[in-house]
């Protein structure tokens, strides 16, 4: 694994600062951040939890990319990106993408590019769960 | 030939690995065809990829025993 | 102060932690946040420290301004900005801000919008030590 | 009339506050000139804006010694 990328994929709280620290460093001057939480309404219905299942190896291949894309299209100089799986419960983070770069700006797009792959193209599934009843989401037409 | 199933494509299967025996599947789209024949349930799925080795496949990708595939119903990451 | 805004000035190191937890909350799906760390190189010199020095009290005001814009402009459920003062080492934070909504697209623009605002408006002013002398940055034509 | 000095603009008063004492400064405008012709310095500095009681001002401000009144040297927070 190259040193300037962290990639992980586990059933335990995610570390905002694990994150951090990990990008942090003496060439950079802006780090970006964005952690996605488990909001308790979606579509005006109360939400309980959600549940996350990853296609583990191939999610992780597929964070890979996402973060060797930012390093060639942003000159990110490190970048962590940690996803959740299994319970979590709402106000807790599903995922955490940090980014540092020489300039802010290369931050930002860097980070927003890396959170909108990975919605596109991770293996990762999340169920749902209403007061009566889960589905999993984006799966029907 | 096995067959990883995540998220709905687990719940149609009942399973987390179909086990399939049928030479007629030479390519991924042979695979779908099988799926969406012995699983109606897969109809009233958004279109699912199939990845094979963990790299997302065309339809006319041949496959093999040898060979890592799992269905792969639409992500919804993050 | 409005609950809704986190404004500091300190002397003190900054802590993402405490931005994090202020702006998380249940309805909301996204959090981004920016930290500008201070590098070791600027326009090809070694950089050996900063100091920022500030107009407190209205820097609090503007710090507030650019709070409430993000809250009207990109819907913002929480805002933190808080800046360092004094001395600051490399690595260190000197600003971080940290913003809460329910959709990610406007976390990410109302940070970045923050952190421009910021830059441009808020009173406080840094100085660039190198190793053979200081400048306050900006103050030259 | 107490001005307060910041960044650059304290270096070259010497003092974190002048104490002006001239009845012809009665708007900002009038202390911008002042500040250039007893402090040639500010000739090599980025235009400075004057904040008066913490908001910035515009030149044409009548300012009094009840006010508070800052220089702004070009900012350069984050």
């Amino acid at each position: 694994m190259d040193n300037k990328i962290d990639i992980l994929i586990s059933p335990k709280l995610l570390s905002i600062d694990r994150c951090y620290d990990f990008v942090v460093n003496e060439g950079c001057g802006g780090i970006c951040l964005f952690v996605g939480t488990v909001r308790n309404r979606n579509k005006n219905e109360d939400v309980t939890h959600l549940e996350f299942e990853a296609y583990k190896e191939m999610a992780v291949k597929e964070m890979n990319k996402i973060a060797e894309e930012c390093h060639l299209k942003f000159k990110a100089k490190k970048v962590a990106i940690h996803h959740r799986t299994g319970v979590v419960s709402i106000t807790e983070k599903a995922v955490i993408i940090a980014v540092s770069t020489i300039h802010r700006k290369n931050a930002f797009l860097a980070c927003e590019y890396a959170i909108d792959r990975l919605k596109e193209s991770v293996p990762i599934w999340k169920k749902e769960y209403l007061e009566n009843g889960s589905y999993w989401v984006n799966a029907r037409p | 030939m096995k067959i990883k199933c995540f998220g709905i494509a687990k719940d149609i299967t009942s399973t987390e690995t179909l086990n399939i025996k049928d030479h007629a599947i030479v390519t991924v789209s042979d695979l779908r065809q099988w799926l969406m024949t012995n699983y109606e349930a897969f109809a009233n799925v958004k279109s699912c990829m199939v990845a094979v080795n963990q790299e997302y496949a065309n339809d006319n990708l041949e496959i093999s025993d040898l060979d890592e595939i799992a269905i792969i119903p639409p992500v919804a990451g993050g």
